[in-house]
């Protein structure tokens, strides 16, 4: 037993995409069987993928390390062998924030897994459905466990032409078809520049790991152009405004169960501006420049994102709004941090946990909200908010659900959004008070947003005949709620256990570049 | 200067591939303009690699032991593998909007907006 | 072991429950001095309308596009600016993201 | 889309066993010469769109069935994975075969030499299952191209 478990934490990092990537390609195979076989399948292949990862993130979580795999070497930890400068082979890098986006994206994918079970069942093409979504976590987990820019670069794209195809499975919906391209025209032209800078630093410092380049970049001309390309790129990708127009068309017009699958992949592009923020350019202090820009375009985001989510008549592109207001508040979070990471103030410390905090926060709460909008899909067929009401009547544990789910968006107390934004506004107000404040007043406009909701669709009178969704979408629901609940009341463990070792992964940027290059 | 003129190139190109997807309004067009950014990222990688006097790096009956680096190759290779895919999967979906909205015209392809 | 430290503060959800708990019964208590000499469903509970009859609650609900209409009226002009930026059209989605990589370019001192 | 001339379709028919002979050389040869699974699977490939143009889809998809070109699709993505797991004892994707004197396990001399197939290990049976999983994908995407614009076509 124990030797299974040394064997899976060794090959664990290879494991957590070969699984998947293995399920994905059987699948087809196995949905020739039987249907009831292949969801078992994938839902087991998941599970499989989620013990790797819970795994993996136990130990390294209890001894703040970090994880190296260099793929075809005669052994997994030998990165550089003998005789070498740089390492010449795909070498994957997972310390504490990477199996932290992991564990987000596995989880999300789970759910997603379980939830397709019903909602998903009247479609046609499901074997490439469930190829697909398990591609799309190969691709998130790849992005997040990645120590390659090039291979990077690689699993970007995987994780994008799998997002793309999965917002147009619908392939009757015209709008559904009109999401998609503009996804993938936007998600493809960003991971060329992405290759461009790739490209540049591979030219200049003839390596392509991250840990290499990290140690040899010494910030010339084409080092802020390669830094201004992966912004701007990752930036979009992550759904920042002014770049975030694709993101409540993608998030609106995808089926509920994709939905949570591209909230996690835009969140592993957020990880991925993060990561090359803080550890490729975190040696050199222009890059503080970035954390302020990072800001500005936080406090747009969160403000155009709540004031545009009041506007819509539509129960998913109005979350997929709040969601861009979400990804305002990370980012406001990391600004900060990213903008002081040379004066390490405490604060600095506090804001970037805050803003990590937040990654895992909106994860479980935009998520649940998005199932909740599937399962009024699923029981009205019904979108359009005007002529929904009174549903609160016949689906009693979807509208409970959906209560948390709006609470938790909101930053209402004792929810996990208020901890997380607590953590942030704090840290924001020692850089400006202006920034905290209009923080906090976005925060009650989500509210009212929710509120907005909530009172048209589940109050009022019944307009449309509903029953409450099948069980497997309530287990779907109840999983992600129930999280919700703990990392509400309990935010300490987490933050504790999880976030601070993520967090003091990100900072110390040394540990990452020695891990690799063996102390240099 | 001579050794500059794939590097203006490779920056002519992306730039030229931008200008077709923000100027043009044809669906077809906007594919065509990625495909254009995406060979000048590959030229510049291909770029990158060269030697001066060297030949392809295939060490079977090689005339000298003078080669062109081939990692970047093998990255460009990549690329144009992973393009081929992007624009397989951008021309279908290109296929369906066409069945529903009747017009290949990105500016009539806006029921999703605000 | 419940505390959350945030750098100048801390949050305790235990002791928000237990205080919003507390609040909760001494609101009950001082709702028990209120007077019990009134009946329920006479005319003393009603909504006095100018004399007219309530209608029923389910007629007069809002309907979604009619919430926050003061709000969205107040920021007429600015939504009048939000709804052309968000016009649906692919390519200018591409020109934002052009716009955003030059002012990068600019603010990190490449152009 | 109907069927082409008698002239287009007798030489298609000629030329397609060359097509497919240099395709499946160059998937073998990817460890000696340029090309590999990718290069040789769109050689094929192509070789294959040659006679959807010059017969029909229709008559493609009597011949194949959609259905069975995503199962060898599968067939090919699988092998290769499993190739790479096949190495899990040392690492993933550890090139076990090399220098084993089994299948492919020679190790070539350094330097400029003559080109020997039987060696570099897992690398030619990667190509192949890569390959295989090319043809069947590229060939599905043109074909399924192909039936649908035709359908719409007989429409109008």
């Amino acid at each position: 037993m124990v030797d299974i478990i040394d064997v899976l934490l060794t090959h664990g990092p290879a494991l957590i995409i070969a699984v998947p990537l293995f399920g994905a390609f059987l699948t087809p195979l196995i949905s020739r069987l039987n249907d009831k076989a292949r969801n078992i399948f994938v839902i087991a292949v998941m599970g499989l993928t989620e013990f790797i990862v819970l795994l993996l993130a136990y130990d390294i979580f209890t001894t703040n390390g970090v994880h190296t795999y260099t793929f075809g070497s005669k052994q997994p930890l030998l990165t550089l062998p003998s005789g070498y400068l740089v390492p010449v082979r795909i070498i994957f890098e997972i310390d504490g924030l990477s199996i932290f986006m992991g564990i987000i994206a596995v989880t999300l994918a789970l759910v997603a897994s379980i939830y397709s079970w019903s909602f998903m069942r009247k479609e046609d093409g499901l074997d490439k459905y469930y190829t697909l979504l398990l591609l799309l976590t190969t691709g998130m987990l790849g992005m997040v466990s990645t120590g390659d820019m090039f291979n990077f670069f690689v699993f970007l794209e995987i994780t994008s032409i799998a997002s793309a195809a999965l917002v147009a499975f619908r392939v009757n919906k015209g709008e559904s078809q009109e999401a998609a391209f503009k996804y993938i025209v936007l998600s493809s032209i960003g991971a060329l520049f992405v290759l461009f800078a790739v490209a540049i630093l591979y030219g200049q410092y003839d390596a392509l790991n991250i840990a290499t380049l990290a140690n040899r970049i010494r910030y010339t001309f084409l080092d802020k152009v390669a830094l201004v390309l992966l912004v701007a790129s990752l930036g979009m990708k992550a759904g920042i405004v002014p770049m975030h127009m694709w993101l409540p068309d993608a998030y609106g017009e995808a089926p509920a169960s994709v939905t949570i699958a591209i909230v996690a992949a835009t969140q592993a592009s957020l990880y991925a501006l993060i990561r090359m923020c803080f550890t490729l350019y975190g040696g050199i202090t222009s890059v503080a420049t970035i954390g302020w820009i990072l800001i500005i375009l936080a406090m747009a985001s969160i403000f155009i994102g709540v004031t545009m989510a009041l506007l819509q008549s539509d129960f998913k592109r109005m979350i997929a709004y709040a969601a861009v207001a979400e990804i305002g508040y990370m980012v406001l979070g990391i600004g900060v941090g990213l903008a002081l990471l040379f004066s390490r103030t405490p604060y600095s410390v506090k804001a970037i946990q805050g803003g990590i905090f937040h990654i895992i926060n909106d994860a479980l709460d935009v998520g649940l909200l998005f199932l909740v909008a599937g399962a009024v899909f699923y029981a009205t067929k019904e979108r359009l908010l005007d002529r929904l009401g009174g549903l609160a009547r016949n689906m009693r544990y979807s509208t409970i659900f959906f209560i948390i789910g709006a609470l938790a968006v909101a930053g209402m107390p004792p929810m996990n959004g208020f901890a997380s934004k607590l953590l942030i506004y704090e840290s924001t107000y020692q850089v400006s008070p202006i920034l905290a404040v209009v923080a906090i007043l976005a925060s009650i406009l989500l509210l009212a947003v929710m509120v907005k909701i909530f009172h048209s669709a589940f109050m009022g009178p019944p307009l449309v005949k509903a029953a409450d969704v099948p069980k497997t979408m309530l287990i779907a629901m109840a999983i992600l709620a129930a999280l919700i609940i703990f990392f509400g009341l309990f935010p300490n463990i987490v933050v504790e256990n999880m976030v601070k070792p993520a967090a003091d992964a990100l900072i110390n940027q040394a540990t990452y570049i020695s891990q690799v290059l063996g102390g240099v | 200067m001579i050794y500059n003129i794939p590097f203006i190139a490779v920056v002519l190109l992306i730039l030229v591939g931008l200008a077709t997807v923000i100027f043009k309004k044809n669906l077809i067009k906007i594919v065509i303009g990625i495909t254009i950014i995406e060979s000048g990222v590959n030229l510049f990688l291909i770029t990158l690699g060269y030697r001066e006097n060297s030949v392809a790096p295939i060490y079977t009956f090689a005339p000298s032991t003078k080669m062109v680096l081939p990692v970047p190759q093998a990255l460009a290779l990549t690329s144009i593998v992973i393009g081929v895919a992007v624009m397989a999967l951008m021309l279908s979906i290109g296929v369906r909007i066409y069945r529903s909205y009747k017009t290949l015209d990105v500016r009539k392809m806006r029921r999703l907006r605000e | 072991m419940f505390t959350l430290e945030t750098g100048s503060g801390f949050w305790n959800p235990i002791i928000w429950i237990g205080v919003i708990f507390i609040a909760l019964l001494i609101a009950y208590v001082i709702r028990g001095f209120g007077r019990r000499d009134y009946k329920r469903d006479t005319e003393q509970t009603k909504p006095f309308l100018s004399g007219n009859v309530e209608p029923d609650k389910e007629l007069v609900h809002l309907r979604a596009k009619n919430l926050y209409w003061g709000f969205k009226e107040t920021l007429k002009g600015y939504y009048e600016i939000l709804r052309k930026i968000h016009n649906g059209m692919v390519s200018d989605y591409v020109l934002w993201f052009v716009i955003i990589m030059c002012i990068l370019f600019i603010v990190m001192g490449v152009l | 889309m109907s069927e082409m001339s008698k002239i287009v379709r007798t030489i298609s028919n000629s030329l397609f066993p060359f097509i497919m002979i240099y395709g499946l050389y160059v998937i073998m040869h990817g460890h000696l010469t340029p090309g590999g699974g990718f290069q040789g699977g769109a050689v094929v490939a192509s070789g294959c769109a040659l006679m959807l143009v010059a017969y029909s889809s229709e008559w493609v998809f009597k011949k194949v069935k959609e259905s069975n070109l995503s199962v060898l699709e599968s067939i090919g993505a699988i092998g290769f994975i499993s190739l790479a797991f096949l190495g899990i004892g040392v690492t993933f994707f550890y090139n076990f075969l090399v220098g084993s004197n089994l299948l492919f396990g020679e190790i070539p001399p350094a330097g400029p030499n003559t080109g020997n197939l039987n060696t570099a290990g897992l690398l030619p049976l990667m190509n192949l299952s890569v390959g295989l999983k090319v043809i069947a994908g590229l060939f599905a995407i043109v074909a399924v191209m192909a039936f649908v614009a035709s359908r719409g076509m007989r429409k109008k």
